[in-house]
This record gives structure tokens, C-alpha cells and sequence, in this order.
């Protein structure tokens, strides 16, 4: 789609700099006593005017099935797309032939939260969240393994609105 | 009030100024020492207005104004000197010998 | 030393420690309010954190700054580096001595102590630290020593952001000082005295000079904004261009030191634009206040520090309001408006005083003043609906020519 | 008090003189300059003429040694060697300095009677209130009329020619500076 520019001449001449300047400031008066945006974050975390969007892409959350195990079937494929090289998976198999995860580790500092381990999982396991608290006291702690995925609770990512999925 | 000791000290600023203006090279120090040299001037003229009226005041005036053209023009030369000779080491400027 | 003298210096030394704790609470608090202005400004809510609605932040930052760490740069001039914040901060500090604060108080007392003595005072005392004779020439001779720290920092940094900063700053208070000096003339004429006192109690039996005077208020208090480097005259800082410009380079306490008289030069100048044309401690529609008193004191002073604060809001408003001025429509502003016209005014005020005086044989300065208000008035039309139309400040089309 | 704080100022202005003279940079010279003017300001105070002191820090100290500041920053002068001269300057400026100063420091001995007798004429070291007496009538003048106001009244009459002359030579000087600081005009 192009952009249409819009040029404006500026009037060089016949303008009046001291009525625009006080005009200027009978505005920013205005504004003193307009109500105020401002969210004070830790109290109030969301108003009715700001809310996190359903696309949002944040930390991530495994997603577990009835019994409580993950989803994951340590297909691989996760660690494959990940541009940032941040999923460690180690396959293991029980003694059904049923693979799942020895070790799934993400490091959240490495990903770029593209989103696509969402989207390449098979099995809709692994999955950004929407979600944006991540404080921690040490650098370790931003390794997310399989239990603290899994124990996430935030509600994760649509990654594209379900009703115009092809982005027109 | 003080005359003798302000003139002394008049004289000494003075005498300073003028070995300033002997053993520096550079233009814009010469300026200020002839700066310093009017201020002696100034001081005494303030220090016998306290006896002859206040015609001495009025002088340091025209002084101080004289002062300022001449610090504005010598200024003024020493900036086209330096635009000429990218230098303001009156060694360096001659340009006034045959 | 006599009792008298003993007396005085007590005093002296009261009041001294009153004004510039005054001064230095009210800087530190301005940083906040000026935060709190641009946030109310732009429909936040400002810091409100620290504190009971953010009062004490500025306790929070002078305690950051004092254990940030002071940085040096290696091929910096290490003394003038070092002087330089002080030789900007004494200066502001100095101006706020000579400037009244509130109606004169009479005061009393006849004490002795063990070993200092007898003090005695009985009389009105003014309450400005130095009542001195020659007024605001000492206002303007300190003034224009600002300019020093601003171009000392600037050059001994060794930095081409600060050495551009500090030159810009000498070029410009240099050149705003002259429309300063002149915008002052006008007062010194209809006052007749260059004593600080002597002007205020001519407002009080007059009109306050912003009437009579209108276009000296005006450019005084322009060229005010020049002088303390305050948007849109900020071009010594610039941040989008010099990065701070003379202070890139300072850190930590020697950095807040040039807030500090940044801010402390704000005060002064509302407080000397609420002396010189807003009838300084006078409290407007009652004649009250010139009997001396306790009450008349404390009332006069608190009539003072409003002024002061609505024209420090006024510098702050101005600040998040307009745009940076480029550099030559802020010369050209300088000398070819603001120069003009001081020049202008100085005559017509002159004439028109002397027409009024002689001519037409009117005494009284409430009379003069309103004869002189219209002429303001028709004036401020030649200026405002005329002259403003692109001569002012030129149009942002229009390029300066190149320079060489 | 009065001769404390006087020689005080006294020491300070000639103490920052001869550091101005020696400083190899030009920027510590220049700011070695202003703290002598500001010795020499405080001594106009000193002398009952506060005018004087005041347009003394105000021209002086706040516009003329801004302007060289300003144009020792503009050609970035500072960082160079040392161009104090070498000993057959120095030898010569050791003499004038001699020669100079043992005449005008005679000038330490006058008093208030001594200039008074040479005005008069008379030998006899007299009353100088009697002979100088336009001194007593400037403070008195001063006293009536406030310091700046004592001082406009002899510039604005007496001194009215000089006074305008005066404004020509800054216009010719404000004209001449124009002319040769602008390259192409």
C-alpha cells in the first residue's frame, strides 16, 4: 500500500508568531485539567481502556492434558524452527513407545518471541502467553524448564486474530 | 581616603600590564594587558574623584566605553588575522613588514 | 564595634540564612514542579512515588546525584572542570541578596550575651539581605556573570558538543543582555531611582509598572528566558542536537550543581519581573500593607512568593509549550526585534513622560500611568497585528543564508 | 576595616595581574583578568564610588572579557606552547618594570594634604576640606541624589558633546568590528 504524503506550504509571511505562540499555550493550560492517562501500574494493571492484545507474544507455558502431563511429544520440532537456538529438548521414550520430554528448557533471554514454536507444535503444546511480568532476582531463573512451563497459568497467545487468519 | 596606597597600587597594575605587553606573544594577551593597563588608569581617576568631584567617575566612564570599541576592533583584527595565518603569535603576523 | 553595628549584623545574618534556605528548598522543590507542570501538561500524573504525592523526590535525586560517581574526562582542563559548576552557581545564589521580599518589619530588641556582647536594633528593618544603593545594576553586573560557568564548562571539557554549547551560551547572553539592559531603562525613567525599595513604593503609590510599561515587562521577561538558557532559548543545552551541550560532560553532583542555578536563576528573574512590574510585595487594592508590621510583613511576603511562583509556572509553561528556536531566528530575534524595539521604547517612554509631565501638566502617577497604558496600547496594536506578521521570527521555510 | 579590606583587594588585583601576564593559556589569563577586575571593583566600592564598581563588573567582567573568552574559545586557542618571549624580552621587561615603577610607586606618598598643597600652590600641607573641596560636595551631592543620580547629572550636562561623541565611536567601532570579522560582505 503506498503512502500518500501530504505536503503542506507552511505560510511564510502573514502569520502572526506571537498570537500562535499564545494560542499554543492557551492549549497546553487546557491539557492541565484534562483527565489524566497515566496507569498507575502496580495497583492497576489494566483499565477498561488498556488491556494486553490476544496476539501479544510473551513468556511462555507448556500446556498439560487432563492428567496433568505435558502435551509435548519431544518431536523436535520446536528447537528445529527456533530462530534463536533458545528450546532444549531432550526425547525420551517410555516403555509404550510414547515419546515426551526429558529436559525442556527455554531460555527466555535468548528468545526473540517469534512465536513460531507456537505455531510449528503439532500437538499445540508449547505456546507464548500473554502475559508480561518476568522480574526475577537472577539471571538463572529466566531458564524456564518443563515444571515451571507447565505451572504457568496466564492465558497464552492467539498469535493471529482467529477471524482474518491470513492478516488482510 | 586611601589616595596614596590606591595610586601606588594603580601604578603597580600598571607596570604589570606594560611587562605583559613586552614579554607575551600572543595578540589576545597583549589585549588584555592593555585591558589591565586602562583599569589602572580607572583607579586612579576613581581614587582622585574622591577629592576633585565626580568628573573623574565620568571619565572612567568614557574609558570603560573607549575600552569596549577597542576590544570589539582589536577583536575583530585578531579573527581576520587568525582566518589569514591560522595563528595569533605575533611572530607569525608580519604581514605589515615592507 | 558598637551595638548598633552588632545589631545590624545579626539581622543581616538572619535574614541571609533565611533567604537562601528559602532559595535552595525552593530550587530543589521547583525540579519537582516542573516535572509535575510538563506531566500535567502532557495529561500524566508526574512523580508520585517518593513521598507524599511525590514531595520527596527531589530528596530522592540530591541523594542519587551525591553518590553517583564524578566523572573526569582525561584531557579535560581539571580546574576550570571544577570551577566552572561553582562560578555558575554562585552568581544565581548572589542575585537573590538584593532582591526585597516583603514589607519592612519593625523590629526591637536590646540583648546581651557572655562574650559577644550588647546587641541593640530599634527601627524598620527592609527585609532584602543588601540594601544596595546602586539596585539592579548589581542585578545586571551579576547576571551577566553567568555566562562564565556556562562557556568555562563548555571549553574546559575538551568535548566539541560542550565547546559548541558554551559558545552558542556566550554569543547569546551576550546578546540578551543588551534588550535586558535596555528593557530596564523604561522603569528607571518613570521611577526616577535604581534602588529596589524606591521602585516598589512608586507602585505602590502608582500603578504597577506592567500597565505603564508593558512592552519593558515584555521584553525583560523574554529576554529573562534567554538569559537563564530556559526553552525556547535552550540552545546552549539542545539536547537533540548538542546532546546537553555544556554540561555533556559533567556528572553526578557538579551536573546538578548547573540544575541547581538554572533553577535558583529562574527564581530570580520571576522574582525581579514581580518586583519591577508587578509591584513587588504590594498587595494589590489596599493601602494596608504600607503600615509597617508583623502581619503586613508576613501578608506582603506571601503576596511576593505567589508572584514569584506564577511567573515561575509561567517560565515552566512557556518551556512545554513552545518549540526550540533555531539559532539565527534566535540572533535575529535578539538583534533585530527585541534591540529595535528596546530602543523604541526607551525614546517614546522618554518623550512621552516628558510630554505629560511638562505639556500637560499631570502630577499624578496614576494619571501618567494610565496615559502611558494607552500608549502601550496602541502600540502593542502597531506590533501585534502589523510588525508580528513574519518579521518577528521568520517562518520555518525560510532558510538562513548559507553560511560560509 | 576600611585598609584591611583594601589591601586585601589590593593584593588580590596585583597577585591576579601577574598570574594574568604569566598564564600560558589564554583562557586561564583571561579568567586570571576578570578576578582582577573584580579586586579593582571592590576597591571602587571601597572608594565611595558604587556606580563605578558596578559598570565596572558589568562592562568589564560581562561583556569585554566575554567577548575575548568568546573569541579564544571561537579560534580554540589554549592547547598550544608557551609564547612568553625569550630572556632578551624578559631582560627588557625586568627594566621597564624598574623603570616604570620606581617613579609611579613614588605616588604611594601622596596624602589628601600633599595633592591639596600642590593645587593650591602653597607650600604649607593646609586643610585639604578647604581646597578640595569639590570632593566633599560630590559625596554630599551623591548623598542627596543616590549614587547613580549624582553621576548623570555632570554626564548628561557638563559632558553632554563627549557623551555623544562617545556613541559615535561605539557606532564606528560596532560598524569597523562588523566589516572585519565578516569575511564576504
Amino acid at each position: 500500500m503506498a503512502i500518500g504524503v501530504k505536503v503542506l506550504r507552511r505560510p511564510e509571511t502573514d502569520v502572526s508568531y506571537v498570537r500562535a505562540t499564545l494560542k499554543g499555550m492557551a492549549l497546553t493550560f487546557r491539557h492541565m485539567f484534562r483527565p489524566k492517562w497515566t496507569m498507575q501500574y502496580p495497583e492497576e494493571k489494566s483499565t477498561t481502556d488498556w488491556s494486553l492484545s490476544p496476539r501479544w507474544r510473551g513468556t511462555h507455558r507448556m500446556l498439560t492434558d487432563q492428567q496433568g502431563r505435558s502435551k509435548c511429544v519431544a518431536c523436535g520440532l520446536c528447537p528445529q524452527i527456533c530462530p534463536a537456538n533458545c528450546i532444549k529438548l531432550v526425547p525420551g521414550e517410555d516403555e509404550d513407545g510414547n515419546r515426551y520430554p526429558l529436559i525442556y528448557e527455554i531460555d527466555e533471554f535468548r528468545c526473540v518471541f517469534c512465536g513460531y514454536c507456537q505455531e510449528v507444535c503439532p500437538e499445540e503444546a508449547i505456546h507464548v502467553g500473554v502475559h508480561y511480568e518476568n522480574a526475577e532476582y537472577g539471571r538463572d531463573r529466566f531458564v524456564y524448564d518443563l515444571e515451571r512451563l507447565s505451572s504457568q497459568t496466564h492465558p497464552v497467545s492467539s498469535l493471529w486474530d482467529p477471524s482474518d487468519p491470513k492478516g488482510e | 581616603m586611601l589616595l596614596g596606597p590606591s595610586l601606588a597600587l594603580s601604578a603597580t597594575l600598571f607596570t604589570i600590564g606594560v611587562v605583559g605587553v613586552v614579554i607575551r606573544r600572543n595578540a589576545i594577551v597583549l589585549f588584555m594587558c592593555i585591558e589591565l593597563m586602562l583599569n589602572a588608569v580607572n583607579l586612579t581617576f576613581v581614587a582622585l574623584s574622591q577629592y576633585h568631584g565626580l568628573s573623574g567617575q565620568i571619565m572612567v566612564f568614557f574609558v570603560m566605553t573607549v575600552a569596549a570599541a577597542e576590544a570589539a576592533v582589536g577583536l575583530a583584527i585578531i579573527l581576520a588575522v587568525f582566518r589569514h595565518r591560522q595563528s595569533v603569535d605575533l611572530q607569525n603576523i608580519n604581514l605589515l613588514r615592507g | 564595634m558598637t551595638p548598633e553595628l552588632k545589631g545590624f549584623i545579626v539581622l543581616t545574618v538572619v535574614k541571609m540564612l533565611v533567604v537562601f534556605t528559602i532559595t535552595l528548598v525552593g530550587v530543589a522543590l521547583l525540579t519537582l514542579l516542573e516535572r509535575k507542570v510538563s506531566a500535567w501538561m502532557q495529561n500524566r500524573r508526574g512523580p508520585n512515588r517518593v513521598g507524599y504525592a511525590g514531595l520527596l523526590q527531589p530528596a530522592a535525586d540530591g541523594l542519587k546525584n551525591i553518590i553517583k560517581e564524578e566523572t573526569l574526562p582525561d584531557e579535560a582542563n581539571k580546574i576550570l572542570f571544577m570551577l566552572a559548576p561553582l562560578l555558575s552557581f554562585v552568581p544565581a545564589l548572589m542575585l537573590a541578596a538584593v532582591i526585597p521580599f516583603a514589607a519592612p518589619l519593625p523590629v526591637a530588641f536590646d540583648f546581651s550575651l557572655p562574650v559577644l556582647g550588647r546587641f541593640v536594633h530599634d527601627g524598620l528593618v527592609p527585609m532584602v539581605v543588601a540594601d544596595l544603593p546602586v539596585g539592579f545594576l548589581f542585578v545586571l553586573a551579576i547576571s551577566s556573570l553567568g555566562v562564565y560557568g556556562i562557556a568555562l564548562a563548555g571549553w574546559s571539557s575538551n568535548s566539541k558538543y560542550s565547546l559548541l554549547g558554551g559558545l552558542r551560551a556566550s554569543a547569546q547572553m551576550v546578546s540578551y543582555e543588551v534588550p535586558l539592559g535596555l528593557s530596564i531603562i523604561p522603569v528607571i525613567l518613570l521611577s526616577g531611582n535604581v534602588s529596589f525599595g524606591a521602585i516598589i513604593t512608586e507602585q505602590q503609590t502608582g500603578l504597577w509598572y506592567v500597565l505603564p510599561l508593558f512592552f519593558a515587562f515584555f521584553l525583560f521577561f523574554v529576554s529573562g528566558f534567554a538569559e537563564t538558557n530556559r526553552l525556547p532559548f535552550d540552545m546552549p543545552e539542545a539536547e537533540s542536537e548538542l546532546i546537553a551541550g555544556y554540561h555533556t560532560e559533567y556528572s553526578a553532583m557538579k551536573f546538578s550543581m548547573f540544575f541547581i542555578a538554572e533553577y535558583a536563576n529562574i527564581v530570580t528573574v520571576a522574582a525581579m519581573t514581580a518586583a519591577l512590574f508587578f509591584g513587588g510585595w504590594d498587595i494589590p487594592f489596599t493601602r494596608w500593607d504600607q503600615t509597617p508590621g508583623l502581619p503586613q510583613t508576613l501578608a506582603s511576603g506571601l503576596f511576593m512568593f505567589g508572584k514569584t511562583m506564577s511567573f515561575v509556572f509561567v517560565v515552566m509553561w512557556v518551556r512545554w509549550t513552545l518549540p526550540r528556536f533555531r539559532y539565527d531566528q534566535l540572533m535575529s530575534l535578539g538583534w533585530k526585534f527585541m534591540l529595535p524595539l528596546g530602543l523604541v521604547y526607551v525614546m517614546l517612554i522618554g518623550s512621552a513622560v516628558w510630554l505629560i509631565e511638562n505639556m500637560l501638566g499631570v502630577g499624578s502617577p496614576v494619571t501618567r500611568g494610565f496615559l502611558l497604558f494607552g500608549l502601550n496600547l496602541g502600540l502593542g496594536y502597531l506590533i501585534f497585528f502589523i510588525i508580528d506578521r513574519g518579521h518577528v521570527v521568520r517562518g520555518s521555510t525560510a532558510r538562513p543564508e548559507a553560511v560560509h | 576595616m576600611t585598609e584591611i579590606v583594601f589591601y586585601i583587594l589590593g593584593a588580590a588585583a596585583v597577585i591576579s595581574g601577574i598570574a594574568c601576564i604569566l598564564q600560558r593559556n589564554p583562557v586561564s589569563a583571561a579568567l586570571w583578568l576578570v578576578a582582577a577586575m573584580f579586586a579593582l571593583a571592590g576597591i571602587y566600592v571601597l572608594l565611595n564610588a558604587q556606580f563605578i564598581g558596578a559598570i565596572q563588573v558589568l562592562v568589564y567582567a560581562g561583556a569585554i572579557m566575554v567577548l575575548f573568552l568568546f573569541v579564544i574559545m571561537l579560534l580554540n586557542l589554549g592547547r598550544e606552547t608557551s609564547d612568553i618571549r625569550r630572556w632578551p624580552a624578559l631582560m627588557a621587561g625586568a627594566a621597564i618594570a624598574a623603570g616604570l615603577a620606581a617613579p609611579l610607586l613614588a605616588l604611594r606618598l601622596y596624602s589628601p594634604a600633599r595633592l591639596a598643597s600642590e593645587v593650591s600652590g602653597s607650600p604649607v600641607f593646609g586643610d585639604p576640606g578647604a581646597v578640595l573641596s569639590q570632593g566633599a560636595a560630590a559625596q554630599g551631592l551623591a548623598e542627596s541624589q543616590g549614587v547613580v543620580g549624582a553621576i548623570a547629572g555632570p554626564l548628561f550636562q557638563t559632558y553632554l558633546v563627549p557623551f555623544e561623541v562617545t556613541s559615535v565611536l561605539l557606532l564606528v567601532a560596532a560598524v569597523g568590528a562588523v566589516v572585519l570579522a565578516k569575511r564576504r560582505l
